[in-house]
């Protein structure tokens, strides 16, 4: 297990250095320089500030200076469009916010899937089964933007209709996150509620399940002890992936409803051209996702014993 | 000696896109206390589907009984509600399957798996019921077995398995135990063992025992009596003695003659049957044999055969054992000569 | 025909561990007879098999086929030359056969890769049909339409119409059911004579490969345990592997089974392949193991024309 | 089993013996191949064939939409901005003006005393048309300015009178401020000396005429003259705010979103295809190399690369339809490479691959004989649902604004747009989701149809 482990996390760094890499070269790709786009600068200024953002040297170098910075000062440097802020002030100030929503839609998203996948599977080639394939579908081929708007639009004119105030932007409350949240999870629901309806098919028609009857359980001990476990052990490999796809997809959530997280802080940087926080936001997010998908394969290790005990 | 369970008269029926598959067509067997009866047939005769459906395992759709009773000490399994089963699967009969890898659940540990049943048919608190499973996993002859109740089935031999599932099958000492095809998926040495090892335990524990095989080899190694299916009718019902050495229908003769035999010396020609078995899709009205029996006359393939008495307590589907047939060298025809 | 000297192929698992899938088998194979290769799962018979056609390269060892030295890696040339000379029979007759194909092409393939003109072969897959117990019409029907019996026949003809000397037939009758099982044995045994070829026969039921071979060869985690004329192997076996083997083997003749002797408890598990490091692979499941059979490999020895056996203790048990 | 009680006499019984040949008959059901069986089961497929019907549709839609609708997508008319759809498919016409003339103001000089009268005589110069409203009036004694509203219904009250549209120091206004083919209601309210409204008001209603200004319709490429008229499109899906037909854009729209929607995943999949395929049939260390580097590249944070990819292209270039397809086909890869990977390290351990390396089948002929035509589901499925995918991120791109730029468009591009007014104007919004998600569905479904009938698992089952 040990051996396993640490074999999975220098996997899961060389991932992160590759992701660093990728992202500086992507970067150092585009055509000009930052400080092209600054208003007329003197040469003094300009020079200045090639040697502050340290853009001078020659590009190797520039590379050392950024992983050195990056992972061992874990310093992503200042943002170009708002000088006096770094980028690292930017992500601990609005990554908790996305954090916060994407943890609310992973947790809408798995729980919804887990009982819908079940309820589905459980009346097979019947009516709630049929419903709920039907949504999935529609929850993964309809864009979120288009439930987002579409909630959005929905919660204005029912305030409008009846008075009421309920709140359809920004983070005041935590009801106002409800909704972003679900939306959010829809897609990844429908996704994984999927997963969960075919894993748990396949062992209802397991042997093991005929061995448990077998034994004189009854269906209710059968589903709780032996089939949910074991259907959910594909969901949660998925988990991993999932988590990928909220964080990324929060993105528009976050520009609809205006939430000050850290997606539309990325939105708005790429925008503006702000170099220093889209690197350091991607570098950011690729850590954070290798670091979600290894956690969440340790986790599988602990819930699946073949993995447990092999390695 | 007395019957323990008597099944008369099951049919079972598949719905499939091709229509219905008659898998099982008129099914009578008796068991009688303590003794072992083994079930022989080739793939598709309807030997497991038989005791699926009575234990009530058969998935239904597409399964379906259609007709048919399955006296089990004063009750008929095949009229019982589930919940009126469940109760007795798993303490007054218990079945045991071909696969043991796939047959225990893969994420919990073996010693769980086993206390399972002490749990929900003897009331035993979940140590008891612990304690209780070592007892058995030992009564099994596994090696180690205090270590063996942690761990997990993906850690265990195919043989080992088997033991697992044995000792789960008689934790609840069981009047009948079905074992389906019990050492299909092992190898010949470990399969002698778990031979062996059923063999005691039934001895130990009185139990009836129905050993469904297709290995003509194991039967003549366990069973009392013998039924001999074919396309979902048995052909034939004797002694193991009857079955091997005064074979009363064609089919039983067939297999027989299409094994090796073990005489020193140049072996005999191998005798195959020729064709294969009818389609259950649309069974033949008369003998589901006669179009590969060597032996077929015309009445054979016109009606199906009714029900003889080679000797006594000897029976065979077919019109040859009439008693004015004409007689074959090969066929036992009991003292009709 | 063949002669297999010091053949070992190990198969790595990952970084230093790895099963000796055969360790240092050295077999003869004489022209015109059916060579049996008996063994429990892991016991190698099925990558000696392979070994044997070239699917799996060898890790050491020679073997010579006629007077040629086959060669360790095989390329596509090398098969295409050979193919006239082996050929292999597989055990399932449901994924040795290409879903895609017809019948008529999965039997051909082996003509038309060597460019024969397309209306020979069409007559060859027809007369192969008919010689395996087919019709013609089968020809441009699919596998899946055939029942396992069926198919292991297309398997047949497959093999058998490029005309080979020598037959890899690896666990034929595995998947079938008794009575076709008989069928395909007959077919085999018929073409054999018929054709002259030499076959090696792959199986773990016993009494079927005594019935077919001329020589039995006991193999048991990749090594050879005993080698000889199929009725002293199966009546008269001299090592403990062997003997034990044979009075596991059910026979269906139930008086036979009642007088056997009931031999003592036995509880041990076949050793998995990666754990065996030195001395006799049975040492750890026999009931005459001695402190040699732990640490020193015991050798074939001659005991009778053309009988051998690997034991220390041969002179002790028997 | 139970012994026969009655047995019947021997001579009802046939005993005579039966010739060989007619026992032994043998039925088999026509023969089909995978691909006809797959077919067959595809056509049974309800829900598949309605998703491939509404998919031929889009498609006709998109492609020959076009020579149809003979309407430039680009063309804007700003006064015919934001029409709501409408499903007349007929032309109107609309009487060419002369260019409003704004420099003339009549004088005004204010009479002297206490307000308290209305405005008299409110009338409309000239054409009230689409292109403007030239309302005049007179003022009563004591008017100083007035305050003109304008109102869609007849105003009730003084406190229904509309949208205060100017303050007026004069006797005359020019209104060009969205006007629309309805009636209008203005009214008009005099303003004393403290500039205190007055209490009562005159309203007029205006009938709206669709008109052209001469210098519009030249610029839209009408040669005529004033007193003209010329026919005008109509908007079945109306029309965005700068005056552009949302039916044209939907189409054009579609073709980005369709190319890149199809032409990515052929590409993506081929590559997938031959580095799988080689991966999968080398193995050893080329393969554990490759398989390395594909993890790399799925462990990529897949939008987030995306965007960068595109800023790093350049935000605003005019490629960005061939930026966004290199940038999905150069991250997509891995998904299918490993794939095909799997596919054929399964199959190639299958015996009837290796019966045909025994018959000596080079590894291009077992590559293409064998391997291909079994792995070819796979692929068509995977390609199905790449599809609905690739449009997906195509949308979801543009959506944010990292996507396809002007002049091009795309679905993802006009629901950007869209949601900008989504409040006030929703169609915008509801066209374009509407079709993203018609045709992601069918594709969708169409892929499940698809798994259907080609997954061997599935049909095991049965």
């Amino acid at each position: 297990m040990k051996k396993y482990l640490l074999k999975r996390l220098w996997h899961g760094i060389i991932t992160i250095l590759f992701i660093s890499t990728a992202t500086f070269f992507a970067m150092h790709m585009v055509p000009g320089d930052p400080l092209s786009s600054e208003k007329a600068i003197t040469p003094e200024t300009r020079k200045a500030l090639e040697a502050e953002y340290g853009i001078d040297k020659p590009l190797f170098i520039q590379y050392g200076i950024f992983l050195k910075k990056t992972f061992i000062h874990g310093d992503l440097g200042f943002s170009y469009t708002n000088r006096n802020t770094k980028v690292n002030e930017i992500i601990a100030n609005h990554f908790p916010v996305s954090a916060k929503l994407g943890l609310l839609a992973i947790f809408f998203a798995t729980s919804g899937a887990i009982m819908w996948g079940a309820i589905a599977a459980k009346y097979r080639n019947k009516l709630p089964d049929y419903t709920s394939m039907v949504l999935v579908i529609l929850f993964i081929s309809v864009p979120s933007f288009v439930f987002a708007s579409g909630a959005q639009l929905l919660i204005v004119k029912l305030n409008a209709a009846t008075g009421w105030n309920l709140p359809y932007r920004g983070t005041d409350s935590f009801v106002s996150q409800i909704v972003p949240a679900m939306i959010l999870g829809l897609g990844t629901m429908a996704f994984l509620t999927r997963i969960m309806r075919s894993s748990l098919l396949e062992v209802i028609h397991s042997d093991y399940i005929r061995t448990a009857r077998a034994k004189g359980l009854s269906p209710k001990q059968i589903f709780f002890s032996h089939e949910l476990r074991n259907a959910v052990l594909p969901v949660i490999t998925i988990i991993g992936p999932a988590i990928a796809a909220i964080t990324t997809g929060s993105f528009v959530i976050e520009t609809i409803f205006t939430i000050p997280g850290l997606g539309k802080f990325f939105v708005q940087a790429v925008q503006q051209n702000d170099y220093t926080v889209i690197m350091g936001t991607t570098v950011f997010y690729g850590s954070f996702l290798v670091l979600t998908v290894l956690a969440v394969d340790i986790v599988y290790g602990f819930i699946d014993p073949r993995i447990q005990v092999e390695k | 000696m007395s019957k323990i369970l008597e099944i008369n008269n099951l049919h079972v029926e598949f719905d499939t896109y091709g229509g219905t598959v008659h898998a099982v067509r008129g099914l009578d067997l008796a068991v009688q206390k303590g003794e072992t009866l083994a079930v022989v047939g080739e793939s598709g005769c309807g030997k497991s589907v038989s005791f699926q459906a009575l234990m009530g395992l058969l998935p239904m759709p597409p399964g379906r009984i259609s007709s048919g009773s399955a006296n089990f000490q004063g009750n008929d399994l095949l009229k019982l509600k589930e919940s009126e089963m469940r109760p007795l699967r798993g303490s007054q009969i218990a079945m045991i399957f071909q696969d043991p890898m796939s047959s225990l659940n893969p994420t919990k540990k073996i010693g769980d798996q086993i206390a399972e049943s002490l749990i929900i048919h003897k009331g035993m608190s979940k140590r008891d019921a612990l304690k209780e499973s070592l007892k058995l996993l030992e009564l099994t002859r596994i090696g180690e077995a205090p270590k063996r109740l942690n761990q997990y089935p993906f850690e265990f031999s195919g043989g080992m398995l088997q033991r697992v599932m044995i000792a789960m099958a008689i934790a609840c000492k069981p009047q009948l135990l079905i074992a389906d095809e019990p050492t299909t998926a092992l190898d010949v040495t470990i399969q002698d063992q778990i031979l062996a090892l059923l063999k005691d335990l039934q001895k130990e524990y009185e139990m009836s025992l129905i050993l469904i095989t297709h290995d003509l080899g194991v039967v003549a190694r366990m069973a009392d009596q013998v039924a001999v299916m074919y396309a979902g009718q048995i052909v034939e019902n004797g002694s193991v003695d009857d079955i091997f050495y005064r074979s009363a229908h064609p089919y039983t003769l067939g297999l027989k003659q299409a094994l090796p035999n073990s005489q020193e010396g140049k072996s005999a020609q191998l005798i195959p049957i020729d064709g294969s078995p009818p389609d259950l899709f649309s069974p033949p009205k008369a003998c589901a044999y006669a179009a590969r029996c060597p032996m077929a006359r015309k009445v054979c393939l016109e009606k199906a055969p009714l029900i003889f008495e080679a000797s006594s307590k000897h029976l065979s589907r077919c019109w040859l054992q009439h008693p004015q047939a004409p007689s074959h060298p090969e066929l036992f025809c009991g003292e009709r000569k | 025909m063949i002669e297999i000297k010091q053949v070992s192929k190990h198969f790595h698992l990952s970084k230093g561990r790895h099963i000796k899938a055969l360790d240092q088998v050295s077999l003869e194979i004489h022209p015109n007879e059916i060579l049996g290769l008996v063994g429990e799962s892991g016991s190698g018979k099925s990558t000696l098999g392979k070994v044997l056609a070239g699917l799996h390269p060898k890790t050491m060892g020679s073997i010579k086929y006629k007077d040629e030295t086959l060669p360790d890696n095989y390329s596509a040339k090398d098969f295409l030359r050979l193919s006239k000379e082996i050929q292999m029979i597989f055990q399932d007759p449901y994924s040795s056969l290409n879903p895609r194909m017809t019948v008529g092409e999965i039997i051909g393939e082996g003509l038309s890769l060597r460019k024969v003109a397309k209306k020979t072969i069409q007559e060859k897959v027809h007369a192969w049909l008919l010689k395996v117990g087919l019709h013609p019409d089968h020809a441009s029907r699919f596998p899946h339409e055939f029942s396992g019996g069926q198919r292991q026949r297309i398997g047949i003809a497959r093999a058998l119409i490029v005309e080979p000397k020598f037959v890899i037939c690896d666990e034929p009758i595995s998947a079938l059911d008794v009575s076709v099982q008989a069928q395909v044995i007959q077919l085999l045994q018929k073409l054999k004579n018929d054709f002259g070829l030499t076959l090696l026969f792959i199986a773990h039921d016993l009494s079927m490969v005594r019935h077919i071979s001329d020589r039995i060869t006991v193999l048991y985690l990749g090594q050879i345990m005993e080698i000889g004329p199929a009725d002293q192997v199966f009546f008269h076996a001299k090592h403990p592997y062997t003997q034990k083997l044979n009075s596991s083997n059910p026979l269906p003749d139930p008086k036979r089974e009642r007088e056997q002797p009931t031999i003592q408890v036995d509880n041990s598990e076949i050793p998995s392949p990666s754990e065996i490091l030195r001395g006799c692979p049975f040492a750890s499941r026999c009931p005459h193991v001695s402190q040699i059979c732990k640490t020193e490999r015991p050798e074939l020895k001659n005991i009778d024309n053309n009988h051998q056996v690997a034991c220390h203790h041969l002179d002790k048990i028997n | 089993m139970k012994k026969a009680t009655e047995i019947p006499d021997i001579a009802e019984l046939d005993f005579s013996p039966v010739p060989k040949s007619e026992a032994h008959e043998e039925k088999m059901r026509p023969s089909q191949s995978y691909w006809q069986d797959a077919m067959r089961r595809f056509v049974k497929n309800k829900r598949a064939m309605l998703a491939a019907l509404s998919l031929v549709i889009m498609l006709g839609i998109c492609l020959l939409g076009p020579l149809v609708w003979r309407v430039d997508p680009n063309l804007q008319q700003l006064n015919e901005a934001l029409q709501s759809p409408s499903w007349s498919f007929e032309g109107r016409t609309a009487k060419v003006i002369a260019d409003p003339d704004n420099s003339r103001m009549q004088t005004f000089v204010p009479q002297a005393g206490i307000l308290n009268s209305t405005v008299e005589n409110i009338v409309t110069v000239g054409l009230a048309s689409t292109v403007q409203i030239h309302l005049s009036w007179q003022a009563p004694p004591g008017a100083h300015a007035f305050q003109i509203y304008r109102n869609e219904l007849p105003p009730l009250d003084r406190s229904t009178l509309g949208v205060p549209l100017a303050l007026v120091r004069g006797l005359e206004y020019r209104d060009a401020l969205k006007l629309e083919l309805i009636d209008y209601y203005y009214s008009i309210v005099a303003i004393d000396q403290d500039g205190k409204e007055s209490d009562s008001y005159k309203t007029l209603q205006v009938n709206v005429e669709q008109a052209f200004s001469l210098s519009d319709a030249k610029r839209l490429g009408f040669d005529v003259e004033v007193g003209d008229s010329v026919v005008l499109n109509a908007h079945p899906l109306g029309t965005d705010s700068l005056g552009r037909d949302l039916l044209a854009r939907i189409m054009k729209g579609g073709q980005v979103s369709l190319y890149i929607g199809i032409i990515a995943p052929l590409i993506y999949i081929f590559l997938g295809i031959i580095i799988g395929g080689i991966s999968g049939y080398l193995g050893g260390k080329a393969d554990s190399l490759i398989m390395r580097f594909t993890d790399f590249v799925i462990a990529l944070p897949f939008l987030l690369f995306m965007i960068l990819f595109k800023v790093a292209a350049g935000n605003s270039s005019e490629n960005s339809i061939n930026i966004i397809l290199f940038s999905l086909i150069l991250l997509s890869w891995p998904g299918s490479a490993r794939l095909i990977r799997g596919q054929v390290l399964q199959l190639r351990e299958e015996p009837y691959i290796q019966a045909a390396r025994l018959l000596g089948g080079s590894p291009l002929y077992i590559i293409f004989r064998h391997l291909l035509p079994n792995t070819l589901g796979v692929i068509l499925v995977s390609l199905s649902f790449a599809i609905p995918s690739c449009i997906f991120t195509e949308a979801f791109l543009s959506f944010i604004g990292m996507g396809v730029v002007l002049p091009d468009t795309s679905w993802g591009a006009m629901c950007n747009e869209g949601v900008k007014l989504m409040i006030t104007y929703p169609y915008l919004l509801i066209v374009p989701s509407v079709f993203i998600s018609i045709t992601v569905l069918a594709f969708n479904i169409l892929g499940d149809g698809l798994r259907d009938a080609l997954d061997a698992k599935m049909r095991s089952r049965e």
